[in-house]
């Protein structure tokens, strides 16, 4: 490797967070590393692993209150991580750029597309004015967009088309350096799959140098050749993908490839799970293995099963139209099923397919347009507000985004004991006693602790239990788990899955499970529906259509789940 | 502790009997007044609002002479016995001063408190409730918001006669408490979307509850804001009333004192401390409460949080 | 640029400090305000704070409107100028006012007296104003057809004819201001004419007109024309107490904060002259009780400081007020001589306690109470804005809570107060009482049973309700009589009863607050010469006008 | 299309119920016209009972009961035709509105309209730059200064530049002597006079507009688009301008609807201490002399021009954020 090779070094690189009123913490300590030019390389951790904090300051763009203490960042020979402002933005055409996570709204909702081009050759002069529209063409066509895109304005345009728009306007700077961060965690999981073949392609094509910031170990292993794995600001593992794949060294690199598995596999296996997946395949017993992650339950149960079925009829949903002369949106289309008590039903489709859509029906937060929807002797569809509590003594619901499903000012003895006291007239000493029940039987001990704390003293997987807790707080017949642990970190997810498998085994709940991850439902549902524009297209045991598939669409749902053992060349 | 919730009319939720404490209001508040200090200009407020306050509290001993004695010469320039000169019907000026912070404190709090309470009651029920209620409350709000204040402050004024100080505080607040309701309203509509709205309705909770258990406390950064700003409109809206003449004059303020001011000219006289002096307290004061929103708007927004700067 | 908090503390901290310390270096020094007459102002040209145009100036010269520029009083000359200062009456238009018997008032119309378009002036012209006010009656201000049955022209003479035995009205009926025939024979309705091209027979024509300012200039076919030295008036729009000090006025009507201090000090040839203008009372409501009660109500009476409560109200410039109802000294030779100390009735708590107690009020505890022991609160209604009237119930709270009464003050809008009075909706009301210019005038509207009404129905005049056969006799009497001596004998019983009977209470005079400059005219009423009221809004200020003489200085 | 007829109809109802509120509102407002007239002549000495008479007469005592005087009133919005003023007696209300509304919407609008576009610049300077005694100046001195009540500022002003100094005049919209017409010394005597009014209003107003646009310009500075548009190397000029400002001014323009629906009737305090011949000081007078007709007039001006000033900061709304087209 000679050192012409060399495109950036990082030297000793640490990044301080110094928010106001709280002490100072280094999101990235002490990081050395060295870029050769044309690399395709993976920067991997989770939340908080200082990654993005790490792509920001490569860039020049770490804002106050992250600040660069310590070290150098030499790019192509200056040290950009002490230059002034000025040069520092002329340094940015042809030196380096980046592609920001949250592609949507990196874009200015006011300026047509083409202005933010025009923006961009106008501050650097490397286009000269009569060629600026056929460059911007150009870059547009690079992104396989439409030329006509120019004319449109951010709002105008899907979440994919503006994540493509971004990369175009960094790629015209003609960067040396591209720093993806995250660039298609916002996306459907169709959508960011194209996405990353773009980028792909494009790093193929363009030649520059590329970081690819993700959490994904998958995705990442599947685009690139080398990877860095951080973990808690430090850099634990650094080598080429195929490496880091077969013989990893560190053991956070372990654990994170231990959670990838292909869900079409004959057997499907993940940390906590290793019992259960054998016994799904012999189609077996139903002897409980408490996962490792928690404690066993101890819960007794004063109601055993659930006895009654949610029945689906016919149910379509029909949005009036967005805006005036469009079409209305009919988001959910003639869909009928049962979910039999005690069964594990998987709803699965990317976003817009009308999985969510169903679940706020059967809920009675939305009324279907047609069709009819049956609890028990309930008629959900027809239940006024004031009823809708005794839909909700028994269907419960376990919320997508932990962070947002607690309040942030109640500690969760608070959030569980409205149920309690709402649903099941526990009062005083008794509520308290059957919160600390229901706090030890999602695991989180010591209890007396627990049930104190606030959501902001919880991690994420912490929160989900809560929120499980509380769904669980007035013995519900009817789960509906909307996308639970799509916001978790990849390790913590099986251990929520875990615990929803054994509490619905356990208590007997029938649970409607919703996910665009093909790979938990494989693990926690016995039957499958998958949804595609609000249609349901495929339906079966589980097991069975992930196998063997038969529509296209659940194919193309297959193929876009990374996978680390899919490797590109 | 335990406090009990705001209800707006509905039946009240069943009592609360359990040990579960949700966070605490005081600690909410607490919060609050921290982040609130943590910023420079708020603090500069707060200590501002402070010496207001305590010269308030302690008008009676601070103040040199009773502020309603005639018994001075008129129209005195400032001397070592009148610091601020006499009035021109021989009233102190500096006792009528300190006085004076009396009634601004007073009627900023009272009125700014009332406004943001119906502000509160009314905003959050409208972000929370859907269908036509929704559209009755919002034609009125519209309506407070369209039917042009002080013209109609004068009005209510006129024909509210003679109630001083109550009178007053009432003329504010019907003027006052449709901006906040609306405000308040598009971010409870915000709120509810949220899921640990859903989550507590999915928890048996009644509305009632929700908007003031779940909802509101959510919004206290807001609703402190709403409620400086409700009280620097009130503290000034009250000086121009009684400037106008339209209060009792016979209260000691420092509108009143500007209407004195003005009725005996005290411009011409000379005697413009009587005119300045309550100016630039009633200037003061509302600068104070400016600048405490200046950290209450870091609470809801932290990208309005003072920065540290940068250290080379 | 990098600070700490800490310095930015500072900073801020600073910033406010200077200003505070702007702010006293400031309220240290008093700015001199002195005054000059506006040169572009010619020597012969007055500039008078007499009309107020907020926001602007409308040219409405229909002197039978109340919003007619108050420029119309110079240029429509009634009959006879009643000088409300003492009662003399002045012959105008009218060269002279015979009352041959009880129902008939003969004027004999001046001759050589000319419009101002050249046209002459007649007894036609009386009697088609008086005919036109008859049939226009919203035109009919001062009400002459509630007395008047028909009126006549006789030759040089016009003659009216009463509706009964009434001679008081006589002085109502003069003072009707005379419009042109020639012109207001032509105007279809006269009571929305704005009449923007006025014609009349007094000293000025008007001159130009602009929404914010307006000139006279002398009417060079004036009957007195010789008598007129001041060339050009200007009436501003605007003339607040600053624009009055500040800008050279020659003449203001304005009460104006420490006048010596101000208006004098502004300029060496300032002067003013505050004569009394009517008497400031407390009106009781005499259908309720106690107010009902004589000796309550002297109770009330003996517990004022008048002096205190004039001075609290006029800042020392107005004296306190006797009994009697009389302006002193202006009516001084009016006064019943057999009333004690002219009228005035000095504070006495011993008399008030001993007062109160024949009403059946004792002190208890430092408050006054009644028999069954309820300590008394008094009620006083003062309107809104009227702010020496607010200062003397101020006073008054202060006096009467030494004797123990707690005294509330309402103080509604000017006009909620009128409907107050009119409804009787009050306790003790402030009001000011006389200043007509007739004893007669003065007495009826307060005490002439004509004007009672019960509580609840709206009165127009005689809001405390008073009725007494008497005063009524001795009215009625007035009508009747054309001789000076009885009707001066009928004002002292009139006076006796206002006296002994407290209708209503005399707190401190009201005053016509006349600023005036010598520097270019001199000849302005003063206590040395007080030839009438410094008014600039009435007749009378056509007295002024025809009196004054250009300045040695401006000569 | 149900959602505009929803619109329309909600205005039209907004628009029915103030003006009822303005009907109803200064009838409850105790004491008549006539006790109003009688009052103010009664200042000048004592109103006997015939003046009382010829007044009522002359102001005409309403025909009917209140719900008929409503449909009267109703007419006369729908006709725009208001009849006689009674303070100013026989002047027709609308003569009156007429004179005075020019002054009114040159001076304060033209003042708010300049108030709001320095203050947002102001505001984009302060948070550009924020932590430097650019940022200090503004957002300290502004909230100083609108927290001065109005009329205060316009006495001292009016004092100290009127009366002491001499340099503006001390009342009125232009010079006595002006004829009002497009004429040179018109203008320039007009603008002389508005110059202290319009300060006094700047410095009030200026304040809120700095701190409004200071706090959503720093919190689209923290956008995404910004951090993406430095990522870009763009200059720092178009980074402000184009991108951050651009679009932290628009939850601002609400404010300026009602601001400038605001400026008929909010001008009442200024206009009456520097004695402006405007909206403001007519409607004083108007309420102060229960002047039904007068303040009907001017409350229905008032509410109209509220609702068009929204209306007006809507369309502009939409021109200035694509988002809402369509």
């Amino acid at each position: 490797m000679s050192s012409d090779d060399i495109l950036l070094t990082v030297e000793d690189l640490s990044v301080v967070y110094e928010p106001d009123g709280a002490d100072p913490t280094f999101a990235v300590e002490n990081v050395s590393f060295e870029l050769r030019r044309g690399e395709f390389v993976g920067l991997v951790g989770e939340s908080g692993s200082g990654k993005s904090t790490l792509g920001f300051a490569l860039t020049r763009l770490s804002k106050p209150p992250a600040r660069i203490s310590h070290g150098t960042i030499l790019f192509d020979g200056t040290d950009i991580a002490s230059i002034d402002a000025e040069h520092l933005r002329e340094q940015r055409q042809g030196g380096f750029a980046m592609v920001l996570q949250s592609g949507m709204n990196a874009l200015n909702p006011v300026r047509t597309i083409r202005n933010h081009f025009f923006d961009v050759f106008t501050a650097h002069g490397h286009v000269s004015r009569e060629r600026r529209e056929e460059r911007a063409r150009e870059l547009i066509g690079k992104v396989e967009l439409p030329a006509a895109t120019l004319d449109r304005f951010p709002g105008e345009l899907s979440g994919g088309m503006r994540q493509r728009v971004s990369i175009a306007l960094a790629l015209s700077l003609e960067p040396q350096l591209m720093v993806f961060d995250e660039p298609t965690t916002a996306l459907d999981v169709l959508v960011q799959h194209a996405v990353m073949n773009t980028i792909r392609d494009l790093q193929a094509s363009e030649g520059f140098t590329a970081v690819l910031i993700s959490h994904d170990l998958g995705i990442v292993l599947e685009a690139t050749e080398r990877v860095l794995v951080m973990h808690e600001g430090v850099i634990v593992e650094d080598g080429p993908s195929s490496e880091i794949l077969n013989a990893p060294t560190a053991d956070y690199t372990r654990m994170l490839l231990s959670h990838y598995a292909d869900p079409r596999a004959e057997v499907v296996s993940l940390p906590g799970f290793e019992d259960r997946a054998i016994r799904r395949q012999a189609g077996a017993s139903r002897s409980a293995v408490a996962s490792p992650e928690h404690a066993p339950t101890v819960v007794t149960r004063s109601i055993s099963t659930a006895q009654e079925s949610i029945v689906v009829e016919h149910v379509s949903k029909t949005y009036p139209p967005p805006r005036r002369g469009e079409q209305p949106v009919r988001a959910v289309r003639d869909v009928s099923f049962t979910l039999e008590p005690g069964q594990s039903l998987a709803l699965v489709g990317q976003s817009g397919s009308g999985k969510s859509t169903i679940a706020k029906m059967i809920t009675g937060v939305e009324k279907p347009s047609e069709g009819s929807i049956r609890f028990g002797g309930l008629d959900v569809a027809k239940l006024r507000r004031g009823q809708l509590r005794d839909l909700h003594r028994n269907v419960q619901m376990v919320f997508q985004d932990p962070y947002a499903a607690l309040n942030p000012l109640h500690t969760v003895e608070y959030t569980l004991t409205r149920p309690v006291v709402n649903f099941t007239g526990l009062k005083g000493r008794d509520a308290r006693q059957r919160v600390l029940e229901l706090l030890e039987t999602v695991g989180l001990a010591p209890v007396e602790q627990f049930a104190a704390k606030l959501p902001h003293e919880l991690s994420g997987g912490q929160r989900q239990r809560v929120v499980i807790a509380r769904a669980l707080a007035c013995d519900p017949q009817v789960i509906i788990a909307d996308e639970p642990v799509s916001m978790l970190d990849v390790s913590l997810r099986a251990g929520v899955l875990a615990l929803l498998e054994d509490l619905r085994e356990k208590w007997g709940v029938s649970l409607l499970y919703i996910t665009h991850d093909l790979l938990s439902a494989r693990l926690i549902t016995g039957n499958i529906m998958v949804l595609h524009d609000g249609a349901v297209v495929e339906r079966g045991e589980t097991a069975e259509v992930l196998q063997r598939p038969t529509d296209d669409y659940t194919v193309a749902l297959l193929e876009a789940v990374p996978n680390p053992q899919r490797t590109r060349r | 502790m335990t406090t009990t919730p705001i209800t707006a009319g509905t039946p009240a939720p069943p009592p609360d009997t359990s040990v579960a404490a949700a966070a605490s209001p005081l600690q909410v508040l607490a919060r609050v007044a921290a982040t609130v200090w943590s910023n420079t200009k708020a603090r500069i407020g707060v200590v501002i609002l402070l010496l207001f306050v305590l010269a308030a509290i302690f008008a009676p001993l601070l103040a040199p002479y009773d502020p309603s004695s005639t018994e001075f010469a008129r129209s005195q320039d400032a001397s070592a016995g009148h610091w601020l000169g006499t009035t021109a019907a021989g009233e102190d000026v500096l006792s009528q001063l300190i006085q004076g912070a009396r009634i601004s404190v007073f009627v900023g709090f009272v009125a700014g408190l009332l406004s943001t309470l119906v502000a509160v009651l009314i905003g959050l029920s409208w972000g929370y409730v859907r269908g036509w209620v929704g559209d009755v409350i919002n034609f009125v709000v519209n309506l407070f918001l369209v039917v042009p204040g002080l013209p109609l402050m004068i009005v209510i004024a006129a024909y509210l006669q003679n109630g001083g100080i109550g009178m007053i505080i009432l003329v504010v607040v019907i003027t006052g408490w449709a901006w906040g309701a609306r405000v308040l309203r598009s971010q409870t509509q915000s709120l509810r979307g949220r899921d640990f709205v859903t989550a507590a309705v999915f928890s048996g909770e009644r509305p009632a509850r929700i908007v003031f258990r779940e909802i509101l406390p959510n919004m206290t950064s807001l609703i402190v804001g709403n409620f400086f700003g409700a009280a620097t409109s009130a503290i000034l809206a009250e000086a121009g009333l009684e400037f106008l003449g339209l209060g009792d004059p016979s209260t000691v303020s420092w509108g009143t004192m500007l209407f004195w001011a003005q009725n005996s000219n005290a411009l011409l006289t000379g005697q413009w401390a009587l005119l300045f002096a309550p100016g630039l307290c009633i200037a003061l004061l509302a600068t104070s409460l400016t600048l405490i929103n200046f950290g209450v708007d870091g609470l809801s927004n932290p990208r309005l949080r003072e920065r540290r700067k940068v250290r080379k | 640029m990098h600070t700490t908090p800490r310095t930015r503390t500072r900073r801020a901290a600073a910033a406010l400090g200077s200003l505070l310390a702007a702010a006293l270096v400031l309220t240290g020094c008093s700015i001199d305000i002195k005054s000059a007459p506006d040169p572009s102002l010619g020597a012969d040209t007055m500039l008078i704070a007499a009309d107020n145009g907020s926001p602007s100036l409308q040219r409405v010269f229909n002197p039978y409107l109340p919003n007619t520029r108050v420029a119309s009083w110079y240029m429509f000359e009634p009959l006879v100028i009643l000088n409300d200062l003492n009662g003399d009456e002045e012959p105008w238009l009218a060269s002279k006012t015979e009352i041959p018997d009880p129902q008939t008032v003969v004027f004999t119309i001046r001759q050589g007296v000319k419009w101002s378009d050249g046209k002459a002036f007649g007894p036609d012209d009386v009697k088609f104003t008086f005919d036109m006010l008859k049939k226009f009656p919203s035109l009919d201000l001062k009400g002459a057809w509630q007395y008047m049955k028909s009126v006549e022209v006789k030759g040089d003479t016009v003659v009216v004819h009463l509706k009964g035995d009434d001679v008081p009205a006589a002085q109502i009926i003069e003072q009707t201001q005379i419009v042109p025939e020639h012109i207001w024979s032509k105007v279809k309705d006269p009571s929305t004419f704005t009449n923007p091209d006025p014609v009349g027979t007094g000293p000025y024509n008007l001159g130009n007109f602009t929404p914010q300012e307006y000139a006279m200039d002398k009417n060079p076919l004036y009957w007195q024309a010789d008598k007129v030295k001041v060339q050009h008036l200007v009436l501003p729009a605007s003339n607040t107490q600053l624009d009055v000090v500040t800008k050279g006025y020659d003449w203001a009507f304005s009460f104006i904060s420490d006048v010596k201090g101000t208006w004098n000090a502004a300029n060496p040839s300032n002067t003013y002259w505050f004569p009394p203008g009517g008497t400031i009372s407390l009106f009781p409501n005499l259908t309720e009780a106690p107010f009902n009660d004589l000796d309550f109500r002297k109770g009330l009476s003996y517990a004022l400081d008048r002096k205190a409560v004039g001075d609290a109200a006029a800042e020392g410039y107005m004296q306190q007020a006797g009994q009697t109802g009389m302006l002193l000294p202006n009516q001084e030779d009016l006064l019943d001589p057999a009333i004690p100390d002219k009228g005035l009735i000095a504070q006495s708590d011993s008399q008030a306690k001993s007062s109160f107690a024949k009403a059946g009020y004792t002190m208890k505890d430092g408050k006054l109470v009644d028999t069954t022991g309820k300590a008394l609160t008094i009620t006083i209604t003062t309107a809104n804005g009227y702010s020496d009237w607010l200062r003397a119930v101020q006073a008054i709270t202060k006096q009467w809570a030494a004797v123990g009464i707690t005294v509330k003050v309402a103080q509604p809008q000017p006009a909620a107060y009128q409907l107050a009075l009119r409804n009787g909706d009050f306790q003790l009301a402030m009001g000011s009482v006389g200043g007509t210019g007739s004893v007669y005038q003065d007495f009826a509207n307060n005490l002439s049973s004509e004007f009672y009404t019960p509580i609840g129905n709206q009165a127009a005049n005689n809001f405390g309700r008073y009725r007494s056969a008497e005063v009524d006799a001795i009215l009625n009497e007035f009508t009747t009589t054309t001789d000076e001596q009885e009707q001066k004998q009928l004002g002292y019983r009139l006076q006796q009863i206002y006296y002994d009977e407290l209708p209503s209470i005399g707190l401190y005079y009201g005053g016509s607050w006349g600023l005036f400059s010598t520097q270019k005219f001199t000849g302005w009423p003063s206590a040395d010469d007080p030839y009438t009221s410094p008014k600039t809004y009435v007749s009378t200020a056509l007295l002024i006008l025809t009196h004054l003489k250009k300045s040695e200085a401006a000569k | 299309m149900t959602y505009a007829l929803r619109k329309v109809g909600l205005l039209i109802l907004t628009l029915w119920a103030a003006i009822t509120l303005n009907f109803f509102l200064p009838r409850l407002m105790p004491g008549s016209p006539t006790d109003a007239a009688i009052a103010k002549l009664s200042q000048n000495g004592p109103v006997t009972a015939a003046t009382r008479k010829a007044i009522e007469i002359q102001l005409g005592v309403p025909d009917g009961n209140l719900l008929s005087q409503y449909g009267q009133y109703l007419k006369q919005v729908l006709t725009l035709d208001f009849g006689v003023s009674y303070t100013f007696y026989p002047q027709p209300v609308a003569d009156l509105v007429g004179q005075a509304l020019p002054y009114t919407l040159i001076l304060v609008g033209f003042v708010t309209i300049v108030a709001f576009v320095l203050g947002t610049l102001l505001g984009v300077l302060a948070a550009w730059k924020r932590g430097t005694w650019l940022d200090a100046l503004p957002t300290l001195g502004g909230s100083f200064a609108s927290a001065f009540p109005y009329f205060w500022t316009a006495l001292l002003l009016l004092f100290f530049l009127g009366y002491v100094f001499k340099i503006f005049p001390t009342s009125g919209a232009y010079g006595v002597t002006n004829v009002p017409g497009f004429s040179g010394a018109f203008i320039g005597s007009a603008l002389n006079h508005a110059v202290l009014p319009a300060v006094t209003i700047l410095i009030t107003s200026l304040g809120g507009w700095i701190l409004g646009m200071r706090n959503t310009m720093i919190s689209t500075l923290g956008d995404d688009y910004v951090t993406f548009a430095e990522a870009n190397g763009l200059k720092p000029h178009t980074v402000a301008i184009r991108y951050a400002a651009r679009n932290a001014i628009l939850p601002n323009l609400t404010s300026f609807g009602l601001a400038l629906g605001g400026v008929v009737g909010g001008s009442v305090l200024v206009e009456t201490v520097f004695g402006y011949p405007g909206i403001g000081y007519l409607l004083l007078k108007a309420v102060t002399n229960q002047d039904y007709p007068l303040m009907q007039a001017l409350f229905l001006m008032i509410t109209v021009s509220v609702l068009l000033a929204n209306f007006i900061v809507d369309i502009l709304y939409g021109v200035l954020d694509p988002r809402t087209r369509k």
